[in-house]
């Protein structure tokens, strides 16, 4: 068993966050200048470059590990690609943490790794327990990187909520599992997979499947486990909202795709059941964030919104909508990264940035002012950019299925959405400050960042064939899976 | 197409005849607004050739047995044939050259009359706009040819009756003549879009030798002509549409000549006559229009008696005489109309432009005023007043004499005297207000004023004889033009038409034309006449016509408070409140709504907790339901 | 087996009722925290009672790691808790609503 | 249907100068602003070249798709990058080009944040030009966002009353509608089973049952029809049209609108002409109540772009109203009059826009006896309520004429209230002028320079336009016909 090849990622993400492990008891806590902090910044720089390569190069991988508890296929290798990714944009803009105590940087690496690697163990998990066990293990380190911020307040009641509702969800969610159990003997997702359209039907597989998601549906920030999203982005510090919002959305997404789709598609009931949660949680989520005066906590409720829309692709539960959830991940991977980005860079003390602080951003950095315009636009789904294109591919499999009110809520909803998202472009394009601030100056990687961002948004938004055919490829291993 | 030789020479000169004055409308308003006498003479040139060809068409085809028609498809969309081209019958030949004559005419009594304005070029522009339209509208060969260069006059009449723009009482002028002559050109296109669709045909000579119309029912082309007439009473001002035209006086003396008493006017007419078989397959459609004519003749006649603005007092007569025309036409006397269009042509554009001269010279329009400053030492244009004035009551010798007489004599033929009796009543009230008018200027009442003829300079000079020629020829024409009744009848070609009518009725009416003169010089020519008309002595009637008939007040109520104030109001507030407040509405309800949702968002993280678990509890409820 | 596979659930489920309501109720993070651990512990019973049932070793293997995990959970969520109450000496989370 | 590949991709050129022209611009200096415009105004007349070429390269005795491009994007949803005209959209991108390079030329005298307005704005025309040459619902649909997003920011940073209201209605109006557009395409791409989003591939007049055009046209025609300004859907268009800049206003009035127009015709009328004639009544209804609606609320208003706005209301209803007739005249009536309004409204909002940055005001009491002072000026603004008014000689009369036409065969009573409401458009298109530009010269103004050549150069060639269509409407009818008379001949009655 050549298990070595085919779990790369794993490994090496293991090994990366070991490194920070031990950095941390190397570092004298006194003694911590600029240089070191450099080099633990290149440091994770470099490993998180490494990782894409390294999942790259593993991405044909195909087998189980763990007997069978544990699966390497297409979906999961492009996800982990993802995750990857997402770290290693993370980290790009962490080039300045002044939020977090240059002491626990090393902390905060090891956290962020571990994490990373948790949530590749997740898109790969094929049994319940190996589900549980990596859920588990990247909220733990979640909770505690929301409460690491500096501005203590902020980050502790973040850290609070996030763990009550996160390990009230989880034990939901596993009393869910019991159940599934119970009832189908089996805690394997293919084996279940088997028996479960069958008897869809009873009340303790529907209570279970329900249960079960609702730890998902934390994940993603579903109403009605959306409600630590709001507080935790906007308490916990820049980067790690931000790493919240991208990697950690991207597998909640694979994850619940993995599950749903052995759970199959007999049951109105569950139907149903994702259908009002889909309508809510983004109805909620737009009306919520048209309120919003912090930046971020305004993208929390975007993203329950985008739950929503997500949702809808994974209630209709066919090739065509799991490949479009799977490019709908990507593009919320894209378009919230470079938001926060913009936040991020905007807030170099890390303070939270409220909307009429961006006052001025036209003049102070064009190139910022568009990349929010850009992924702005994108969140609500106006062409040419990623993010429409996703959405286009969800209301297409929707629609193909019959569910035409439901898009034409969706719609609706992203009319409101973009209500807001204008009131954020108004402010950076057209409110000046009270005092007039000096130009932001970014040094040539930002830029460069940035401007890949905005190209990446427009060019997959505009020609996104190769992607939809990766989404493709990747939803196989669903479909084939039942 | 034509492909005789004889053809194209006719085809080059309708060519011309039309499209030369659009040339010179162009060239003027692109690049010859900085040089006035350039812009003059290119206009002017532009009339004479018009002038020429029309002249020479006449005399080419003066014995023209069937229409010649040229013509092209200028908009050809399936089920959609629009023709353009001319159509050249002696009707529309004796139209152009008296439009053409009296084009030229006015253009060089202008150079006198407008020598100083700022707006020289502008106003030769739009004089030539007008010559363009005028001649194309009465050559055209379709009936919607004719509504395109219909409009086109209306347009040159708004633009030169609001010529001196800074003036408030102008501007209003255009508007209302535009609006008004709109509102009858809206009823016309009803007409045209009508007869298109049920006949899919609107050669004129098609609808007049009536082979369009087999199969069409008689209600529908009673409809369709009354629709059509809308446009003439719109722009021949007669009943209801009438009281644009007064205020049309605004605009340059000349102007009102030319548009607003000899041709664009008369348009009106023309149309009636160059659609007179048509119309006459409808005898409801015919009487209709007899008592249209003959309502605004006695209407305009009225208010006529007591107006004091000499410029008025021919518009109003103008619109009589029109009304005389239309009553002519209705009664079945297709000469006479046409005749009474021609011979009123010569004297009212006469009578415009000797009133032009004292306006120029005295710079007021109110009659008492002119005469008091010595308007009757003007020789010229005095005594060709008098004549004018004379044509118009119907005085023999003058033009307007024999016209008036073919007139009364259709009128007669008609089997209900009603109409001959008001026709009578009219030729009274005609030279009652024209003599009035004259021995007005004639006989001040206060002393004479003002400076001998000669006192002013050359330029005056230069002037005045700019002025005074057209004033001869115009003259000239007005005291021959009624001898060549025989030959004009024979070249329109209606010779039986006149019958043996009996005489009396010409002879009333000239007894009665000469009874109101004789009245006139009752109560304003003799000495020692108090110069009070017998109407102003009846205050309610004198209030009655001088507010005309109160019609103006209807229109005022009309567009101010039912439209403007009533249902542009109810839209506007409808839009304001109701769609855009339902919009807003709803809007302000989306934001509140969001402001509530995000309140509960920040509720204690127990609240949280118990939400997502009656969450779940309600999914099972609703499952178990 | 002694008792019958359902009553173990109605046991389980009325132990999960239990915790969770201990959660929603009592205003106090610790109880809050323990309240979830009742939750925890009602999965683990489904879990041991259907492994008997099923005869299916899974489930017993399931429980084994809920204890860690719910160890563990209890540490991260203690270390955050603890920390609060430091900072603000109340274990109420009704003090901990600021943000919004 | 025919279809003739181009030689040169001479539609995606016209695209590519936009895309181009827009990239320049965001790469030269914000300082070099006379630059900028220059840049701007050579690009755009590229678009211009290029798209008069095509339309006098059309072949009008063949008719059908010409120039047609045809690249496969998404094969997996059947979506492909497919262009072409036929002689509905011909006659569009030459107005387009037409209004995309005076729009550029009238903002000639823009002074703040250059650069950005016409990146914004080429982004804002490319958009445009995609939807009018696109046969792939996908690519229309996208462009018609295209030309969605710049708007907000277009109207909201450039623009003058109220102008965040206004762009934020007019933005949150169109979204919406296309909210109503996305699923019906997505709809009909699903009930087609071809799997396929090429329109050529859709037109088959028995594809889609009746019950789903009938839905699917509903939904189509609202989306379309609020950006037609149908009533009464239209509120947003005079907010719009006040509160943006004079250059957009006229892509917005004179174009944008024209969108909505042509997105009902082609999407909604020629793939589901069952659904049309179903709701043709409907169509007609509102159209009417449009027609008066907005000649009467325009002559309530004291706003100069107000009135314009208000009278491109009457004036689209009049496009409706067309289309609303299920006869060929009426088709090739409205495509005319949306050419004809579009440029006349580019020719109003351009001429207002000089008078504006002169006077700074567009209130119509305060100005006054302009015409004295600045008479070239007025006189451009006098021959667009000319032209709105109907008059014959300019392009609207052919326009409304054959509009009226058909109306008059299908809906005589429509017909009637519609060629009385000319009436109260006169009325108070003249009003506005009187007030405006007649009555003495207001001393305030007095100092005004009149328009120079270079700044008449835009108002001379709409100008024009408008003449040789209103003196040769054939020019265009030709155009037309080529794909009403096919069209109509095809229909399933």
């Amino acid at each position: 068993m050549n298990w070595m090849t085919f779990s790369g990622p794993e490994i090496f993400y293991f090994g990366a966050s070991l490194w920070f492990l031990l950095l941390t008891f190397t570092a004298k806590p006194e003694s911590v200048n600029s240089g070191a902090r450099g080099r633990t910044y290149l440091t994770a720089i470099f490993l998180a470059s490494a990782g894409i390569l390294v999942c790259l190069a593993s991405v044909h991988a195909e087998g189980w590990l763990f007997i069978k508890a544990y699966k390497v296929d297409p979906f999961s290798q492009v996800f982990k690609t993802l995750l990857s990714l997402g770290l290693f944009l993370i980290v790009c803009i962490c080039g300045q943490m002044t939020d977090i105590d240059e002491r626990r940087h090393n902390e905060f690496f090891f956290l962020l790794f571990s994490c990373t690697l948790a949530l590749m163990l997740l898109v790969s998990a094929d049994h319940l327990l190996s589900i549980y066990l990596s859920l588990e293990l990247s909220s733990y380190s979640l909770y505690i990187l929301v409460a690491l911020r500096k501005r203590r307040a902020q980050g502790l009641e973040a850290g609070i909520k996030y763990f009550l509702i996160g390990s009230f969800a989880s034990a939901i969610m596993l009393f869910g599992m019991a159940l599934l159990y119970s009832t189908c003997a089996t805690a394997y997702l293919p084996e279940m997979a088997k028996v479960l359209p069958g008897m869809i039907g009873a009340p303790a597989v529907v209570t279970g499947l329900v249960f079960t998601l609702g730890g998902f549906f934390f994940k993603l920030a579903v109403f009605p486990f959306h409600s630590w999203a709001p507080d935790t982005y906007q308490g916990a510090p820049n980067q790690v909202a931000a790493y919240i919002a991208t990697a950690s959305k991207v597998a909640g997404i694979a994850i619940i795709l993995r599950v749903l789709a052995s759970a199959g598609q007999g049951s109105p009931y569950l139907v149903h059941i994702l259908v009002i949660l889909s309508v809510v949680s983004m109805t909620l989520g737009n009306l919520a964030a048209i309120a919003q005066k912090d930046l971020k906590r305004l993208l929390a409720f975007s993203t329950v919104a985008h739950s929503g829309y997500v949702l809808l692709a994974v209630l209709v539960m066919d090739a065509s909508a799991y490949s479009a959830a799977i490019f709908y991940a990507v593009a919320i991977l894209v378009m919230k990264f470079t938001a926060f980005m913009v936040v991020v860079e905007l807030a170099p003390d890390g303070r939270n940035l409220r909307i009429d602080e961006l006052a001025g951003l036209h003049r102070r950095s064009p190139l910022m002012a568009l990349a929010l315009l850009v992924a702005l636009f994108s969140l609500a789904g106006i062409p040419p950019t990623i993010g429409f294109t996703g959405k286009f591919l969800i209301f297409t499999a929707a629609i193909q299925k019959g569910y035409v009110a439901l898009v034409i809520i969706a719609m609706i909803n992203v009319v409101i959405s973009l209500y807001y998202y204008l009131l954020v472009i108004k402010a950076a394009y057209l409110l000046e400050p009270a005092r007039t601030l000096p130009p932001l100056v970014l040094s040539f990687p930002k830029r460069l960042l940035a401007g890949l961002s905005i190209v990446t948004i427009v060019v997959a938004g505009f020609c996104p064939y190769w992607l939809i055919q990766i989404a493709q490829a990747a939803a196989q291993p669903l479909i084939l899976g039942r | 197409m034509a492909g005789s030789p004889a053809h194209s020479v006719d085809l080059a000169a309708l060519l011309a005849a039309t499209a030369l004055p659009f040339f010179s409308f162009l060239a003027i308003i692109v690049a010859t607004r900085g040089r006035p006498k350039v812009s003059a003479g290119l206009s002017i040139g532009a009339a004479a050739v018009c002038l020429g060809c029309s002249i020479g068409l006449l005399a080419f085809h003066s014995g023209l047995s069937a229409p010649i028609e040229f013509s092209t498809s200028l908009i050809a969309s399936s089920g959609l044939n629009i023709p353009f081209g001319f159509l050249v019958d002696k009707l529309n030949l004796l139209m152009i050259v008296v439009v053409s004559t009296i084009c030229f005419l006015v253009q060089v009594y202008s150079l006198g009359y407008m020598a100083k304005d700022p707006g020289f070029s502008r106003y030769y522009a739009f004089m030539s706009l007008f010559t363009w339209a005028m001649m194309s509208l009465a050559l055209s060969a379709s009936l919607l040819q004719l509504y395109f260069f219909w409009e086109l006059v209306g347009l040159s009449s708004y633009l030169l009756i609001g010529f001196w723009y800074e003036k408030w009482s102008a501007t209003q002028a255009g508007k209302k003549a535009f609006v008004m002559t709109r509102a009858g050109d809206a009823a016309f296109f009803i007409g045209i879009l009508l007869l298109f669709i049920h006949t899919g045909d609107l050669n004129i000579a098609h609808l007049d030798s009536r082979s369009a119309l087999a199969g069409v029912p008689p209600s529908f082309i009673t409809l369709s002509a009354i629709l059509i007439f809308g446009g003439i009473v719109g722009k021949s001002a007669q009943f209801p549409l009438l009281t644009w035209l007064p205020d049309a006086m605004e605009g340059p003396t000349p102007v009102s000549a030319l548009l607003h008493s000899a041709t664009m006017v008369a348009a009106g007419v023309y149309l009636f006559a160059r659609l007179y078989p048509f119309f006459s397959l409808s005898p409801t459609a015919m009487s209709v229009f007899l008592a249209i004519g003959t309502i605004s003749m006695l209407l305009a006649s009225t208010m006529a008696m007591v107006s004091r603005d000499i410029k008025k007092v021919w518009a109003y007569s103008t619109i009589s005489q029109l009304g005389f025309m239309i009553m002519a036409l209705g009664a079945g006397g297709y000469f006479a109309g046409v005749f009474h269009l021609t011979t009123h042509a010569g004297f009212k554009a006469l009578l415009f432009l000797c009133s032009g001269v004292f306006i120029h010279r005295f710079e007021t329009n109110d009659v008492f005023e002119l005469g008091r400053l010595g308007a009757r030492r003007m020789l010229i244009p005095m005594i060709s007043m008098v004549l004018g004035a004379a044509a118009l009551s119907g005085l023999p010798p003058l033009s307007g004499y024999f016209s008036k007489e073919a007139v009364m004599g259709s009128l007669a033929g008609l089997p209900d005297h009603v109409w001959l009796a008001a026709g009578l009543c009219g030729v009274f009230l005609t030279a009652y207000y024209s003599f009035r008018l004259i021995f007005i200027l004639l006989f001040p009442r206060e002393r004479v004023s003002g400076e001998p003829e000669g006192a002013h300079g050359a330029a005056h000079k230069a002037e005045y004889g700019a002025m005074a020629l057209p004033l001869i020829i115009l003259s000239t024409v007005t005291v021959f033009l009624g001898f060549f009744e025989t030959p004009l009848r024979h070249f329109i070609g209606v010779a039986g038409e006149v019958g043996q009518a009996p005489t009396w009725p010409h002879t009333a009416a000239l007894a009665l034309a000469v009874a109101g003169a004789a009245v006139a010089w009752i109560e304003f020519g003799r000495k020692g006449a108090a110069q009070i008309g017998f109407v102003e002595r009846i205050e309610p009637l004198h209030r009655l016509f001088a507010e005309r008939w109160y019609i103006d007040h209807f229109y005022g109520l009309l567009v101010n408070r039912v439209v403007d104030r009533g249902i542009a109001r109810l839209c506007e507030l409808n839009d304001r409140k109701v769609i855009d407040g339902s919009i807003d509405g709803l809007c302000e309800a989306t934001v509140e709504s969001g402001r509530v949702v995000a309140t509960l968002q920040t509720v204690m993280v127990q609240y949280r907790l118990l939400a997502i678990f009656a969450v779940l509890v309600l999914l099972a409820l609703y499952y178990y339901y | 087996m002694i008792a019958p596979f359902s009553e173990v659930l109605v046991v389980a489920g009325i132990l999960f009722a239990l915790g969770a309501f201990c959660a929603v109720v009592r205003r106090n993070l610790i109880m809050i925290v323990l309240g979830i651990e009742i939750m925890l512990n009602a999965a683990s019973i489904v879990f041991v009672g259907a492994s008997l049932h099923l005869s299916n070793l899974d489930g017993q293997s399931f429980v084994l790691f809920i204890l860690a995990v719910a160890a563990t959970e209890v540490s991260v969520g203690l270390a955050i808790i603890v920390y609060a109450f430091r900072r603000t000496g109340s274990f109420d989370p009704g003090n901990f609503n600021l943000l919004g | 249907m025919q279809m003739e590949p181009a030689s040169f991709p001479f539609l995606s050129a016209i695209l590519l100068s936009c895309v181009v022209g827009m990239i320049t611009i965001i790469v030269i200096p914000e300082e070099k602003k006379l630059l900028i415009k220059q840049v701007s105004v050579f690009f755009s007349g590229i678009c211009l070249l290029l798209s008069v070429y095509v339309f006098f390269a059309f072949n009008r005795s063949a008719g059908g798709f010409q120039f047609v491009e045809n690249v496969n994007w998404i094969p997996s949803l059947g979506i492909s990058y497919f262009n072409g005209v036929d002689g509905f959209s011909l006659p569009n991108i030459l107005l387009t080009g037409i209004v995309f390079f005076t729009g550029v030329l009238t903002m000639w005298e823009l002074e703040t944040r250059v650069k950005e307005y016409f990146a914004l704005y080429f982004v804002l025309v490319a958009g445009v030009f995609g939807l009018f040459m696109s046969l792939d619902l996908f690519f229309i649909f996208v462009w018609y966002d295209v030309s969605l997003f710049p708007m907000y920011l277009l109207i909201a940073v450039w623009g003058t009353t109220r102008k965040e209201y206004g762009a934020m209605k007019l933005t949150l109006y169109l979204l919406a509608g296309s909210a109503l557009i996305l699923p019906a395409i997505i709809f009909l791409w699903a009930k087609s089973g071809l799997d396929t989003f090429s329109f050529v591939s859709l037109m088959h007049p028995g594809l889609f049952t009746p019950s789903v055009q009938k839905f699917a046209f509903l939904l189509l025609f609202i989306g379309f029809g609020i950006l037609a300004a149908v009533w009464p859907f239209h509120t947003w268009s005079p907010d719009g049209h006040v509160a943006a800049p004079h250059g957009v206003s006229m892509v917005h009035a004179g174009v944008l609108m024209k969108i909505g127009a042509f997105g009902v015709l082609r999407l909604a009328i020629m793939l589901c002409p069952l659904g049309w004639i179903y709701w043709a009544k409907l169509m007609a209804v509102l159209a009417i109540i449009g027609i008066i609606y907005g000649a009467l609320a325009g002559l309530r208003q004291t706003d100069l772009k107000y009135v314009i706005g208000y009278s491109s209301v009457s004036h689209m209803g009049v496009v409706g109203l067309g289309l609303s007739t299920v006869t060929v005249e009426g088709l090739n009536g409205a495509v005319f009059q949306m050419f004809a309004h579009g440029i006349m409204t580019a020719l109003f909002f351009s001429s207002v826009g000089y008078i504006y940055d002169r006077t700074h005001t567009k209130n119509i009491p305060e100005l006054g006896g302009l015409s004295r002072i600045v008479p070239v000026a007025s006189a451009f603004f006098i021959v667009a309520a000319l032209a709105g008014i109907g008059l014959p000689g300019l392009a609207n009369f052919w326009g409304e004429l054959v509009v009226f036409l058909a109306a008059f065969k299908v809906y005589p009573l429509f017909g009637v209230i519609a060629v009385v409401t000319l009436v109260v458009t006169a009325l108070f298109m003249l009003r506005v002028v009187q007030k405006t530009f007649y009555g003495p010269a207001n001393p305030r103004y007095a100092a005004l320079r009149d328009v120079t050549p270079w700044l008449g150069v835009p108002r001379i060639i709409l100008v024009a336009v408008l003449l040789i269509l209103g003196l040769y409407p054939a020019l265009l009818f030709n155009v037309i016909r080529t794909a009403s008379v096919p069209f109509m001949n095809g229909l399933p009655r």
